[in-house]
């Protein structure tokens, strides 16, 4: 085995390149896991909205060390704080919000992402033995953007970027784009476009991990 | 930083087109965005299709838009009301469309269009003039009609108090439609009538989170006029 | 012409006839006009809880003159209070109790009432010059109860209570008790049903001023 | 004097039947009505159908009307979270009936119960296993599902403050589902850690007002366990 010239992304660096693509003012759900860790990548002073589907706007910093409020917790279960400007809301109106299309963003892990964008995050099988859905297929047809923040490949070096997916659809055609820990790349038209590689690693290798074409993309 | 707020009326209201479907906050006089209504007037857009409660009430507001020929149609429930003689002249000499609308109906379509609901089932107007040409079906034995949700291009909403994220508030009966409008439309402006500090609005007494908001400027009119 | 042994009641009685029918706790919205005298007539010691489209639970008594509140209207666009415990909310709300079946009353007034319940109170004809619904069709369709208030003919002397409604139908079967200047009339799966007369009149005077029969029912 | 406040859990939960569908409030461990859930059982009811957004949470509420074999269906959104062992269980030896929903169709399926909305259309889950069966059809371009308003017997919320009339407000995170579920239901009980004085909540703030709530009962229990 040829020597790897390439370390891949660890979690919380796949949320902080997720983060620099989030301008200001953007209204944002984040998915359980690494998207979760996305929040803490947004530099301080650019202001960005985040809602939790528990009917909360402008969720904080995760709170310090013996100043938790029971009361207060994002759609993980996590304790959470609210910034000055935040709000509470019902379930009802809180699904208004993603349905309606009011968020600019929505970051989720996935099992699957298709050429297409078809998204699979939610169930492992058609017979899953105790599945949840959550509020993963409301969030995935509802908000403006659908990005994806995943591991590349399975444990087992399956590609989680394919042709089509195997595992139970969330929703058809949602994902535009998806952070890997080797690279981001688009869901075009024509498929999976390669926005960046991270160092070391080739497009040929990223092909190669790759259930799907990956079109090369300057950049620019 | 985020800040939705305009400097002035002009400001706020950049950008809207002709033809477009305009959402009206207000019920009787009360919460009525006037000044940003009339503000309309001075764009200069025509052809407008205008969703509110009343067909203007008094000579401010709607009734002015009304009067100066900007409104192509109307989406109302209750147009006649004591001084609503322009909409009476306007309609019965035909240059005017109105769509009439069962009040609850009106402000359910307008909540779907906001959570993403295209269409739903009612019982209200089943079987009546206005439900004629409209899909029906039976749910708890008795008939319903599919209406269809009702979006907007740009809402125009009173607000009490409103911080820089554009979370509002409202004052008594000033609610009513407003948060409905707020929800509804691509472009929401809100006129304010107190302007807080962010932070200083309660998190559990916002009415109308910032999300469904995207400019605001201070108007501190006063109490109700029309 | 017989001289009359019967005077009918005016407005306010017919309101307090009404008031006397409602018990406490009962969520009630009134129409305009006769109805909405209604509320004035309710015993000071019996808590009814009035409820306005545009958004209010617990009405109160009119303001005292130089007291008014601009911004506190009813759907009839008169000032008003608001009770302790009284609270706001917004259209979508206001009509999802008024739909959802959460009022126990509504007291509309009408045109029109047919021997089956059908009500006729928003338009005089299918070409009415300039028509208004306003919250009349879910009002009538919404509330657990429907009771209509109105003068038992029409100035022309035309019966109001019919076989089947000549002007347009805000919604049909909704009408359960009619309170007019004349009588006190159930909707029945068999039609009219009296309850009580005025004094004075005999049961065959009111059939003769109704426009269906009428069913001889003993108050008891 | 309207009183909606009951002595005592019993009392409060009077005339619930054997079979009923039962709509709770909480979202993880906040905002449960755990003290009414755990009054269930004691009333000895069987055969019910449930419905919330987690299979319980941790030993208390619903985990325990679950481990007593109480229920029959859950209609839940997600019912895996950590320590849920006794719904698993349950499931997989095929004793449940579940019917997963999204949670945004949950809440809006029950919001329409309670606003006289029988059936509506949601682009969420369209084309995927939880709309096989359903009725399809396209709106803006997009497949949507048409979904059912979903009913309940009772409603066991959890609020904050409430007064003799019903009136709830909720605190913080603890809002979630309970004014939806409110409003669904024939029968609402309230547990509130809170009692005010009618007229000491301000008509603004008040999030559930008394029309959606039958019955209070005042369980000062702190902070969210599970």
């Amino acid at each position: 085995m040829t020597q790897k010239n390439w370390t891949p992304l660890d979690r919380n660096a796949i949320a902080k390149r997720v983060a620099k693509d989030i301008p200001e003012g953007w209204y944002v759900n984040l998915g359980i896991g690494v998207p979760t860790l996305v929040a803490d990548n947004v530099p301080a002073d650019r202001e960005v909205i985040f809602h939790a589907e528990n009917g909360i706007l402008g969720i904080g910093p995760a709170p310090e060390p013996g100043k938790v409020n029971p009361w207060l917790i994002n759609a993980g279960k996590q304790y959470i704080t609210l910034m000055k400007g935040g709000s509470y809301f019902h379930h009802a109106d809180s699904f208004s919000m993603i349905r309606g299309r009011h968020l600019d963003l929505c970051v989720l892990g996935a099992y699957e992402v298709s050429a297409s964008g078809d998204l699979a995050n939610w169930a492992r099988s058609s017979t899953d033995t105790a599945p949840a859905v959550g509020g993963a297929m409301d969030l995935a047809i509802g908000a403006k953007r659908v990005w994806v923040a995943m591991q590349h490949v399975t444990k087992d070096g399956a590609p989680r970027l394919v042709e089509s997916c195997a595992y139970p659809l969330t929703s058809m055609a949602c994902v535009k784009r998806i952070f890997t820990d080797l690279a981001v790349i688009d869901v075009t038209p024509q498929g999976f476009a390669v926005r960046e590689i991270i160092d070391g690693l080739s497009f040929d290798e990223l092909q190669a991990m790759t259930g799907a074409p990956l079109i090369r993309q300057d950049a620019a | 930083m985020i800040d939705k707020f305009s400097p002035d009326i002009a400001e706020a209201l950049d950008g809207i087109p002709d033809a477009a479907t305009i959402l009206l906050g207000g019920f009787g006089a009360v919460g009525q965005a006037n000044l940003l209504i009339e503000g309309v007037l001075e764009t200069g857009v025509r052809n407008l299709t205008i969703v509110a409660n009343n067909a203007g009430y008094g000579k401010v507001g709607l009734a002015r838009l009304l009067k100066e020929g900007r409104v192509r149609k109307l989406i109302c429930s209750y147009p006649r009301i004591v001084g609503s003689t322009i909409f009476e002249e306007l309609y019965s000499s035909g240059k005017l469309e109105l769509e009439l609308v069962p009040q609850g109906t009106l402000a359910e379509r307008m909540r779907a269009a906001g959570a993403g609901i295209p269409a739903f089932f009612t019982p209200t107007g089943a079987n009546t003039l206005l439900s004629q040409g409209k899909e029906m079906r039976d749910y708890n034995g008795l008939p319903h009609v599919l209406e269809q949700a009702l979006y907007g291009d740009v809402a125009l909403v009173e607000a009490w108090e409103a911080d820089r994220w554009g979370n509002l508030t409202y004052r008594d009966a000033g609610r009513n439609f407003n948060p409905v409008c707020a929800m509804a439309a691509k472009l929401t402006i809100a006129q304010t009538q107190h302007v807080r500090e962010l932070g200083a609005l309660n998190p559990e007494h916002i009415v109308t989170p910032g999300i469904f908001v995207d400019r605001v400027v201070h108007i501190p009119c006063g109490d109700p006029v029309g």
